[in-house]
């Protein structure tokens, strides 16, 4: 089973990004899929934290992720605040929106670490709501680059499945440039595999 | 010298309260109850009670002052039955969470649907996960004696009590009640000390939002999460067990009077087949015992005066050697057993005994059970037992269930 | 977020006590940012104390009746009624991140 | 204007770093209360957008004691205080109940109505934000008609807003009073004299909400203002039955213009859906009562 944190900010659409990955992993044949809020209040600019799951088979535990396999960042001031490491497994990957590369973001321990300059595709692509560029669909490009868990197409698919037929299209324009404008610097030792390592 | 009165228990109840002289009452009538309330507002208004007398609009708004001024310092009082108690059931929770020492008398009464007027357990049996204590009373002198020792239990562990006496059967009944004198009572009975106070010389905001996880402080405590913080409760109710018993026994010795603290016997030496029971109830059984031993049965019974916490140990030690028990309640949840039932065989689960225990549901809605009818209960079940045909579950007793139309 | 704390946590029951920051560094919450151009603030210009708009109407109470007048950005939530409502026009709001300039 | 700011206490009651959001209304209305009624106050609250405020444990922003109780029984809370208070005869506190339409118009009127019939010493307050706005935006019976919430996110709010004031009018109570944080000097005034007065007051508190509403964070003022230009929010308050406008509703009586409410209206997201018969019914409204008002002024 394959555990994804989703980092942001009240707003930035953490929530809705952590359904969309589950609703495109269903369709890419997924047999269990989850995802979930951190229940509670949330405040416009606060910091939020939601899951995805993504497993073989039927998923059965709803408790909280205690270290997730993949930490996707909507915002890089929250590197400073959230103890984002903290819950990010050795070896786990990593996936920043910022305009610095990977190596700037002074990350040490064993990860995978990527960034992508999400907010500059979304402004560029003129995809502004409520004056915030949007920035949690085009980390889902990003996603599907370093982890190869879901395709670009059945992103596009889930993204039908949470949004009218057009903003879907615009979405899924900054989801393919995000994709191709994603830089990754993998952990020293071992080359990131695409296969996914037998259940345990 | 002894001042003892002809007392209905409402009157018994009410002479109680003023002795612990509370600081607020608010209280709304309801039958059986009423008494109780109409008394206090005389005692007010005549001068012979100091205390704030609040005539809310409803029940749930009865507990909301007594805890909020309980929260200010005020010792409080209140008082209910039936579905007055389940209208207060969301206030219960809150005071306890709180943890408040409000005293509440609940003159048990059926609860809606249909209408009951009349007697029974129902009403605050309902009530037993709300986090409260709760005395059963068999007779007045217990009304007034565990009222007193009621405030000294709350008040010490921080825990809301209820004592319960049965609605008409007890509320309207006279009997002789020995007043216990006043300044004995104040010396039983130490000023109520808040732990926390709202007041604007420390100001706080109590009962706020909880995480579900600890959080620090500025000082740097690690501040409780909400489970933490239920927890206290749970622990409290746990040393409500032996300082229950220790506020009886210093009664018994101020007072001279002995009502067994958590629970009490009667004939319970030798007997094989044990009755038990809350309430007035239980008192009818000891009648039905002296029936019984007359027989020939070795009958006897462990009457149960504090049904939370629930006395484990005490039952376990009371069992011992009885080889049938009755247990008597007036209510049931439905689609199991009765209350007392269920936690009376947890208990013994938690023994080496292995004794039958027959769920008898009696007297709902204020159905007169008869000290002869529970014997005439222990005989069958004696001779059932004797055979080895006991039926446990369950005896609704005096009441046609047409079960004898299906055989 | 369980620290080893040498502390326990004796209270009965839930009772919080007055403290700044309880939902944390608010002014981290912000997208936009109040900047203020003394050379038009009232307050700065006239060097005594006068229209203080920004004060009466901040939520937060966050705004000093100081001259200059001063914000405390640690808890500003960048509401924006200040720029909003200032008579000459003296609060802009900016992007976070981007100078004060 | 100007000169009066400087005669407000400029202590602040709420430190900040509040959970409240961007631009609240509530926030801003409640900093002005506490500086009116000062330290000698003790509170109590619902589960409510002000309980989020108060903050959650250990730690609270607010300098004020403050009892949380359950969303029925604010005013029954307050009953207990009072007599609390006076058994342990602490008399100089001010004892105050505070919160929102929700719990104050739909599930507790009914311990608010016995507190008030029973002359209570302490005051009653009510911001009311027009919906469940802790919880989402959930329409309450303080809900404008064709507002969008929540619960009504299609056909918007059917019926009319409850007009509360006038219920709590009924009570016959020494001081009612209507205030907008939009004009924090005449809501501040009014705290002053309120907590001057004995027995039940009964305070409104016109309270815009950005993210219930739907309006820029920036415009909280502006949106408060547009409601007592238009009349669909009219300062006054009512000592022992003697109706008097204030603030800018009393310029306004007395020479002003009232502007159409579509200004108001057309302002906030939530109406956006709000058909053309029901902006017609609320302008009727507006007029109608604000003849009333008039009336009431000159008798």
């Amino acid at each position: 089973m394959k555990e994804i944190l989703w980092h942001g900010r009240g707003g930035q659409g953490v929530v809705l990004a952590a359904q969309i990955l589950a609703e495109a992993a269903y369709i890419q044949g997924y047999g269990g899929v989850m995802s979930a809020p951190t229940f509670g209040p949330e405040r416009r600019g606060a910091p939020v934290v939601a899951s995805t799951r993504i497993s073989r088979e039927a998923i059965r535990t709803v408790a909280q992720i205690e270290k997730g396999d993949v930490a996707v960042v909507l915002d890089a001031s929250l590197l400073g605040i959230v103890d984002i490491l903290g819950r990010l497994k050795e070896g786990g990957a990593l996936i920043v929106n910022t305009p610095l590369p990977p190596e700037a973001l002074g990350i040490d321990g064993s990860y995978d670490v990527a960034t992508v300059n999400a907010t500059d595709i979304a402004v560029s692509n003129r995809l502004i709501l409520g004056g915030l560029p949007v920035v949690n669909t085009p980390m889902l490009g990003a996603f599907s680059r370093v982890t190869g868990l879901v395709t670009l197409e059945n992103i596009e698919k889930g993204l039908k499945r949470k949004m009218p037929a057009d903003a879907a299209r615009t979405n899924f324009a900054v989801v393919q440039s995000a994709c191709e404008q994603t830089v990754i610097q993998p952990k020293e030792e071992k080359t990131h595999g695409t296969e996914e390592p037998e259940e345990r | 010298m002894a001042d003892v009165r002809i007392l209905t228990g409402n009157e018994a109840a009410a002479m109680g309260v003023k002795l612990c002289r509370p600081g607020v009452v608010a209280a709304y009538p309801i039958t059986p109850q009423s008494q109780l309330a109409e008394i206090l507002s005389r005692y007010v208004e005549g001068g012979e009670m100091r205390a704030e007398y609040v005539r809310v609009e409803g029940e749930h708004s009865a507990l909301t002052v007594c805890i909020s001024a309980s929260t200010v310092g005020a010792r409080t009082f209140t008082a209910t039955s039936s579905n007055g108690l389940l209208y207060m059931h969301e206030q219960l929770h809150w005071a306890a969470g709180s943890r408040l020492p409000v005293v509440m008398c609940v003159v048990n009464r059926g609860v809606g649907a249909p209408w009951s007027i009349f007697n029974d357990q129902q009403d605050s049996l309902a009530q037993r996960d709300t986090g409260w204590i709760q005395f059963y009373c068999r007779n007045n002198q217990e009304i007034i004696d565990t009222l007193i020792q009621a405030y000294r239990i709350a008040e010490s562990l921080y825990i809301p009590v209820m004592v319960c006496y049965d609605g008409f059967v007890l509320s309207h009944t006279m009997m002789p009640v020995d007043i216990p004198d006043g300044d004995m009572v104040r010396g039983f009975l130490p000023p109520y000390k808040a732990h926390t106070i709202l007041s604007p010389e420390a100001p706080r905001t109590i009962n706020s939002v909880l995480f579900p996880w600890r959080r620090p402080d500025p000082e740097g405590v690690l501040r409780d999460g909400y489970m933490e913080m239920r927890y206290k409760l749970e622990a409290a109710m746990k040393k409500a067990l032996p300082a229950i018993q220790e506020a009886n026994d210093d009664f018994a010795r101020i007072f001279g009077r002995d009502h067994g603290g958590l629970i009490w016997t009667y004939r319970s030496e030798g007997a094989e087949l044990l009755f038990s029971g809350i309430g007035s109830i239980a008192n009818e059984a000891t009648v039905a015992a002296d029936l019984l031993r007359d027989e020939g049965i070795p009958a006897g019974v462990l009457g149960v005066r504090v049904y939370r916490p629930f006395p484990r140990q005490r039952v376990i030690e009371a069992t011992q050697g009885a080889r049938a028990v009755m247990v008597l309640q007036k209510g049931t949840s439905y689609g199991y057993e009765g209350c007392l039932t269920s936690d009376f065989k947890a208990s013994l689960y938690e023994s080496t005994l292995r004794v039958p225990v027959v769920d008898v549901v009696a007297g709902l809605g204020g159905r007169d059970v008869k000290a002869r009818e529970i014997a005439d209960a222990g005989k069958r079940a004696w001779k059932e037992l004797e055979e080895g045909k006991l039926k446990t579950h369950s005896l609704w007793l005096n009441c046609y269930t047409g079960e004898d139309d299906a055989e | 977020m369980e620290q080893k704390s040498l502390k326990k946590d004796r209270n009965v029951s839930a009772l919080c006590v007055p403290a700044k920051g309880e939902a944390g560094r608010t002014g981290d919450w912000r997208d936009l940012k109040p900047v203020i151009d003394h050379t038009k603030c009232i307050p700065s210009v006239k060097n005594r104390p006068a229209c203080y708009l920004c004060w009466l109407y901040c939520p937060e109470g966050v705004v000093k009746m100081t001259i200059p007048v001063e914000i405390d950005m640690d808890y500003c939530k960048g509401c924006g009624i200040c720029a909003e409502e200032c008579p000459p026009n003296a609060i802009r709001m900016v992007r976070e991140g981007e100078s004060d300039g | 204007m100007q000169n009066n700011i400087f005669k407000i206490n400029e202590t602040e009651y709420i430190l900040p770093g509040s959970r409240a959001c961007q631009g609240c209304g509530l926030t801003l209305a409640y900093r002005y209360m506490l500086k009116a009624l000062r330290e000698n106050t003790v509170l109590t609250i619902p589960a409510s957008c002000l309980c989020v405020l108060h903050g959650l444990y250990p730690i609270t922003p607010v300098t004020v004691p403050c009892l949380n109780t359950t969303f029925a029984s604010t005013a029954a809370s307050a009953s207990g205080i009072a007599a609390g208070l006076a058994a342990m005869n602490k008399s100089d506190i001010t004892v105050v109940a505070m919160a929102g339409d929700g719990s104050t118009y739909d599930m507790g009127i009914q311990a608010l109505s016995g507190a008030a019939e029973r002359n209570t010493d302490f005051i009653y307050v009510c911001y009311d934000n027009e919906g469940y706005m802790n919880t989402g935006t959930q329409r309450s019976s303080a809900t404008p008609m064709g507002a969008l919430t929540s619960t009504t996110p299609i056909l918007t709010k059917e019926h009319t807003k409850k007009d509360f004031v006038r219920i709590m009018e009924a009570h016959e109570l020494p001081y009612l009073a209507t205030t907008s944080p939009s004009y924090p000097i005449d809501l501040y005034d009014k705290f002053v004299k309120a907590k001057r007065i004995k027995g039940t007051r009964y305070m409104h508190i016109y309270s815009p909400c950005p993210p219930g509403w739907l309006f820029n964070t920036k415009d909280t003022i502006r949106i408060g203002q547009l409601a007592v230009e238009t009349g669909i929010v009219v300062l006054f308050e009512i000592e022992d039955g003697k109706f008097r406008f204030t603030g800018r509703s009393k310029t306004l009586a007395e020479r002003g213009k009232r502007q159409p409410v579509v200004n108001y209206v057309s302002r906030q997201g939530r109406f956006r859906r709000m058909s053309i018969e029901q902006l017609n019914r609320l302008q009727a409204w507006v007029d109608s009562r604000w003849a009333d008002y008039l009336d009431r002024a000159e008798s």
